[in-house]
């Protein structure tokens, strides 16, 4: 496979494993504070794309500029992660905290199957998009194959803010290093006097905003349409066993490795495609059974 | 003991019922056999794992009795025993790799390789007849030729007693020593190592029998279908079988069978009468369950079913 | 006065009484009828659905099936084959259902048909494609009112023949499923037969429900291929030719083939550009140039975009297809019967021997159950009546010219097609006006 | 008494955790009959010493030998096998099982392939159970969830598990912590007891100088990842260094 090839199946990596990597942040977030791996996080996606298809819509319906899209994508995205994370986080999570994990999991998944059908009576099944801030923002071009600089730019720079934002805030402010305290041991966290459950809500809000924020800056290049939920959440699994949990710079790099080993396969062997990020998955299982970046906790006896 | 008449009424309603209502032995059928993976399941359960994959063995026992009965005139029932043993074995080859992981990366690593076997069923169209699966015509049952109606009422009776059977010895197994080993393994593995006991080895064992009551189920399917698709692997079927578990109990091996029951039923009605609506109804009955009884509708039942039981049964 | 009105009415009652006895008709004919409610390919099941009610509505108005109400009882698709088999079952040995309309999906169409043999169920396949049901083995009671597979993609090469017949390299981006797959094997089987010196460039097969095209369209920029087909349905395809439109593909002096598309036209507005060769899976269309002023189609059309507020799609006119010819199967079999109520039976033999129009052109029934539908292809174009691509250049291609006679396997038969049928006066082609 | 062979002994045992020295070249020998006790302040090395011996943790260098055969970098359960038991500061135990059934799973350790697949109450040599759950007074509480049960009682299940294995050697790891003084004493008396029964030469971790004075046969005493004194419990009680730097704060 030649340089320019090279070039271009990096090229269109990028984006993807942008979205993914967003939606992967969120879930490993919540799975870092909760300590409960949630199902339901597929279905922020899928929620965060409708809504922001359906801000997309009224704009246009409007008459407003389509740029305005680019900022209602973001708030349809805070609203839904503000909305749907808090019902989950006071309505779910903090009742299952202390059950057993089989349990947990299966809560979320119950959260999961109930969102996609309220999905499916609000929204209905037919595709949903709103592609005219795409078209606005122009394309470029590079070895003479023409991208959007909407999937270039503004989605992995949306990432890129996302993941520093991220790491500022939990490593520099008051509030982020009380969110630290909690993912590394609630118990003495809580006992140090921080308001733990307060904590959790926010981060699960925070986790959810980005998990929709994924969905919603896909809305503009791809159709929303039933089913999506699923397919990001099995994918963002991936990314963050694949990281090892709680891992948030890991989580961009194993997006990453599953962004560009994807659109490698479709130049060099289109049949893999799908299977990609599973292979990718046991690979570095099969090497580091806890995730390329978790150490292995021995326990203490 | 009230458990066995328990098991006995349930057994006539079961054989009874299509007797009068004929349309009831395929949902039967296919309760039976889902109820065969989830019990295959609730050993995992046990153990305090959750695999997001074991439908592929469902799945690879359906294709080995697809292409079997394709390939050559071959009676049913030595089908289930081929679609079982393949499933036993692939469950023995993968099981070597899967004892190492527990809890989210056992779980993701049997969905990956589901995943890639159902991928690989869709692709390959000349073999494996693509995502439309592979149909074949009804084999001989007993060494009998025999028209749809009689085929099936056989059918039950065959999976009713082989349900009953497997019930039986899984049930054993639980309450025997391996098998309570295989239940520390949820709570405290270090211990088992200091017991001198391998926890992988006990793991494993726990594993190969999941593979082989899949791949049981799978065959049962795969026959009352008379079609095998990729479907039956795909990672949201084995989501499915664990949903089944949880909702029958993982205290007792008949908790698998109650549970697919009930799955069953309440997913061909709901679906029937509020039509896409039936994952939020078996959503909000799965939540409903996680709070209220976590110990499945077994657990439920238990206490009315066995006044004074041990306390290692209570578990979900 | 009063008591000669009693006495009428009682005779009246009577003699009603007599006449039902003499016909023993049912006091309703129950169908049983699965589509998508859900799922991705609700796409198609459910403006299918609603076809279905508004046209048994107007039939029962009409007075039904030779007098016969029909009451539609409905199955979602999207629950899963062995659910759906279930159900299916339900209806039939529960509920006594004799007829039904089984399906959108040739998965789901696999799982029914020799069910429906066994339980000697009239089943009627609406809406799905594959050809191989019907070739791989004779039915009694499994008929199909609309085009397979093979009558679809054949006639797509020749249109794509007839329109930019100068080409020689192909790619192809197809969903990663049966109809994906086997469309493909049609397509290319019949290319070989005109251009047997044709070059496939790339073969892609992204996942089903894929909502990312970006490297498969990369890939495309850097080939450059003359001509891409693509089978793809509902948001699988608007979100290809999005994006394709977005990164400015369709810009490249290609041909796209996309023989469903039709069914997205009016979702994809100004997305989908003009000179692409779409078509509607037979031989029905909105605008159809021979029915579109037909009053019969302009009402329909009127009340389901009233209804729905959007156009009427192929499944939409398969429905009707559907519909229509079960009506004409029973009422050829009445006649054939004295008169009397035909059994499924009756109707099935019926049904291989007749022809049938709903909104398009006659549609005529073979002895294998396959229904002999035309095709119409077309190449889009904007115009200022509607805010989306409509067909331009349509063609009518007679479906006996590219289907498999009865008895032959499609795949060698297309092998078989010889490129003179191109020069065939039967191909008529049309513009929009 | 150094004539017979030891049934413990370590060479030269070395391990550091980043820049802290948790094994310093330990050389040690244990005889049969002998009931050691070890002091020495928190993060002196004892329970590192303990996983060492035990297989959890991996030597950087030196050797563990069982009755002169080297042991070295073994599993647990591979050390298990050869008669080593032990018990742990945080008692594993499994918190879901009855305290009958835990030592049921324990003695099931040993009932072979056949043996463990029948029920788990008709175990070969379920006899041990019963007799063990006596010998440490747990019988009482044999139907209730190990998890149930006060530290106390939970210690002695966890050393139960233990010792129904029949171990020639069984290591303790502070068998008496987050159990109240008078509790304590309870506890060792019946566990010594048992241990004389079955004869086990035991090593156990302590931290109470009095226990240590009415139970051990002998002392050693860990300071940085030595021992720094050995030998019988009076003389290294009155060793300066000891006094200074162990029980000092114990």
């Amino acid at each position: 496979m030649n340089a320019s090839l090279l070039l271009l199946a990096l090229m269109d990596g990028i984006s993807y494993a942008a979205l993914l990597f967003l939606v992967a942040l969120g879930l490993t977030l919540i799975f870092g504070v909760m300590n409960i791996l949630n199902l339901a996080h597929g279905s922020l996606y899928a929620w965060g794309g409708y809504v922001a298809a359906t801000f997309g819509i009224v704009i246009a319906k409007a008459g407003l500029s389509p740029l305005l899209i680019l900022p209602a994508l973001v708030i349809g995205a805070v609203l839904t992660g503000i909305v749907l994370g808090s019902i989950l986080e006071i309505g779910l999570l903090r009742r299952i905290l202390t059950k057993d994990p089989i349990l947990q999991l299966l809560g979320t998944f119950a959260a999961f199957m109930i969102l996609e059908d309220l999905q499916r009576l609000i929204w209905g099944s037919q595709p949903y998009f709103v592609s005219d801030v795409v078209s606005l923002l122009g394309t470029l071009t590079v070895a003479d194959v023409t991208y959007t600089r909407y999937q270039l730019l503004v989605i992995p720079s949306v990432a890129v803010v996302a993941l520093l934002g991220l790491r500022w805030f939990l490593n520099r402010t008051a509030l982020g290093r009380q969110v630290t305290a909690v993912t590394h041991h609630r118990e003495i966290a809580t006992a140090m006097g921080v308001n733990a459950s307060r904590v959790s809500l926010l981060t699960i809000v925070i986790g959810a905003a980005l998990g929709a924020l994924g969905g919603a800056l896909a809305a503009p290049t791809t159709s929303i349409t039933p089913g999506i939920g699923a397919e990001m959440m099995v994918l963002s699994f991936a990314v963050v066993a694949t990281a090892g949990l709680g891992q948030i710079g890991g989580a961009a790099i194993a997006a990453l490795m599953i962004g560009l080993g994807r659109s490698f396969a479709v130049y060099l062997f289109p049949e893999v495609e799908v299977l990609v990020p599973y292979l990718i998955m046991v690979a570095v299982l099969l090497i580091r059974p806890q995730g390329m970046f978790s150490r292995v906790a021995t326990r203490r006896i | 003991m009230r458990l066995r008449l328990f098991v006995i009424v349930l057994l006539a309603i079961v054989l009874a019922l299509p007797a009068y209502i004929p349309w009831l032995k395929t949902p039967i059928l296919l309760a039976l056999s889902n109820g065969l993976a989830v019990l295959g399941v609730i050993a995992l359960l046990r153990a305090g794992q959750v695999s997001f994959g074991n439908a592929m063995f469902v799945c690879l026992a359906g294709y080995t009795v697809a292409f079997t009965a394709r390939a050559a005139q071959v009676d049913a029932l030595v089908l289930i025993l081929l679609g079982t043993v393949a499933a036993t074995l692939a469950g023995a080859l993968i099981g070597l790799f899967m004892v190492r992981y527990r809890g989210i990366f056992f779980g993701m690593l049997n969905l990956a390789f589901s995943m890639v076997l159902f991928s690989v069923l869709g692709k390959f169209g000349a073999v494996t007849g693509g995502t439309d699966g592979l149909r074949f015509d009804r084999p001989t049952l007993g060494f009998v030729q025999m028209q749809r109606d009689g085929f099936e009422t056989t059918l039950l009776i065959i999976a009713v007693f082989v349900a009953l059977v497997a019930g039986i010895l899984v049930q054993r197994y639980f309450r025997s020593a391996r098998g309570q080993q295989l239940a520390a393994i949820k709570t405290n593995e270090t211990r088992l190592e200091y017991l001198g006991i391998s926890a992988k080895r006990v793991f494993w064992g726990g594993y190969v029998l999941a593979a082989a009551l899949c791949g049981l189920g799978g065959s049962f399917f795969a026959l009352t279908q008379g079609l095998v698709t990729p479907e039956m692997g795909y990672w949201v079927r084995s989501g499915e079988i664990v949903f089944i578990a949880i909702l029958g109990g993982s205290g007792h091996a008949i908790g698998a069978f109650i549970g697919a029951f009930v799955f069953e039923f309440v997913k061909l009605y709901v679906a029937a009468w509020l039509t896409g609506a039936w994952q939020l109804v078996l959503g909000a009955i799965l939540l409903v369950m996680v709070f209220a009884a976590p110990t499945g509708i077994f657990g439920l039942l238990e206490r009315l079913l066995r006044p004074a039981p041990a306390l290692s049964e209570k578990r979900a | 006065m009063k008591l000669y009105g009693a006495l009428a009415t009682t005779v009246a009652l009577a003699l009603g009484a007599g006449t039902a006895l003499a016909q023993d008709k049912p006091a309703e004919l129950k169908v049983g009828i699965t589509t998508f409610m859900s799922g991705p390919a609700s796409v198609f099941g459910v403006p299918g659905k609603a076809a279905a009610d508004l046209l048994i509505e107007e039939m029962n108005a009409k007075g039904g099936i030779g007098g016969v109400k029909i009451s539609p009882i409905f199955i979602d698709e999207g629950i899963g084959g062995d659910k759906m088999l279930s159900e299916y079952r339900r209806l039939v040995q529960e509920q006594g259902v004799r007829v039904t309309l089984a399906a959108i999906s040739s998965g789901s169409c696999n799982i029914i048909a020799p069910v429906a043999e066994d339980l000697k169920v009239l089943n009627v396949m609406w809406d799905c494609g594959t050809e191989k049901i019907l070739e791989d083995k004779r039915y009694r009671y499994v008929v199909r009112t609309q085009a397979n597979a093979t009558t679809e993609m054949v006639a797509t090469v020749l249109y794509l023949m007839k329109t930019r017949p100068d080409f020689k390299t192909v790619a192809v981006v197809n969903q990663d499923y049966a109809w994906g797959r086997d469309s493909w094997e049609l397509f290319l089987g019949t290319l070989k037969a005109f251009k047997p010196d044709v070059k496939v460039v790339a073969e892609m097969f992204p996942k089903f429900g894929a909502s990312d095209f970006s490297t498969e369209i990369s890939r495309l920029q850097a080939m450059r291929p003359d001509v891409v087909l693509n089978t793809s349905w509902g948001g699988d395809l608007d979100t290809f030719v999005r994006q394709a439109s977005q990164r400015g593909l369709f810009r490249q002096n290609t041909t796209f083939v996309m023989p469903l598309a039709e069914s997205s036209l009016e979702r994809l507005g100004n997305a989908m550009p003009e000179g692409v060769i779409v078509g509607g899976r037979g031989e029905h269309y909105f605008l159809h140039p021979e029915t579109k002023d037909d009053p019969k189609h302009k009402d329909f059309v009127a009340k389901f975009r009233s209804k729905t507020n959007a156009y009427p799609i192929y499944p939409t006119y398969h429905m009707a297809q559907a519909l229509e010819g079960l009506k004409t199967g029973y009422e050829t079999a009445m006649q054939a019967n004295g008169g009397k109520w035909p059994s499924p039976e009756q109707v099935a033999d019926a049904m291989r021997k007749m022809e049938f129009k709903a909104f398009g052109r006659v549609v005529k029934m073979r002895e294998d159950g396959q229904g002999l539908e035309d095709q119409l292809l077309g190449l889009t174009k904007r115009v200022p009546e509607y805010p989306f691509v409509i067909m331009d250049k349509m063609m009518l291609i007679p479906a006996d010219m590219v289907t498999a006679p009865v008895g032959e396997r499609s795949p060698e038969w297309v092998k078989t097609i010889k490129p003179d049928i191109l020069n065939s006066d039967r191909l008529k082609s049309y513009d929009y006006k | 008494m150094s004539k017979q062979q030891a049934i413990l002994s370590t060479r030269g045992l070395s391990l550091s955790f980043g820049g802290v020295v948790a094994a310093d070249s330990i050389d040690f020998d244990l005889y049969p009959g002998e009931r050691l006790a070890v002091v020495g302040q928190n993060g002196a090395g004892k329970t590192t010493f303990i996983n060492i011996c035990t297989g959890y943790l991996k030597p950087q260098s030196g050797q563990v030998f069982l009755e002169g055969a080297d042991i070295t970098g073994r599993t647990p359960r591979e050390i298990t096998r050869r008669g080593v038991g032990r018990s742990f500061q945080l008692p594993q135990v499994f918190g879901e099982h009855t305290v009958r059934e835990c030592l049921l799973i324990a003695a099931s350790a040993k009932a072979g392939r056949t043996g463990a697949l029948r029920p788990l109450e008709q175990l070969p040599n379920a006899a041990d159970v019963e007799a063990t759950l006596e010998l440490l007074q747990l019988a009482p509480r044999a139907g209730d969830l190990a998890s149930s049960l006060p530290e106390g009682q939970r210690k002695l299940l966890d050393i139960a598990m233990a010792l129904v294995l029949n171990p020639r050697l069984l290591i303790m790891d502070e068998p008496t912590s987050g159990v109240s003084t008078e509790e304590k004493h309870l506890l060792m008396d019946v566990l010594m007891r048992a241990l004389d029964e079955r004869q086990v030469t035991s090593i156990f971790v302590e931290h109470d100088i009095d226990i240590v004075r009415t139970h051990a046969s002998r002392l050693a005493a860990w300071i940085a990842g030595r021992i720094a004194a050995d030998g019988p419990p009076e003389q290294v009680l009155a060793d300066p260094v000891v006094i200074e730097n162990v029980i000092g704060e114990s």
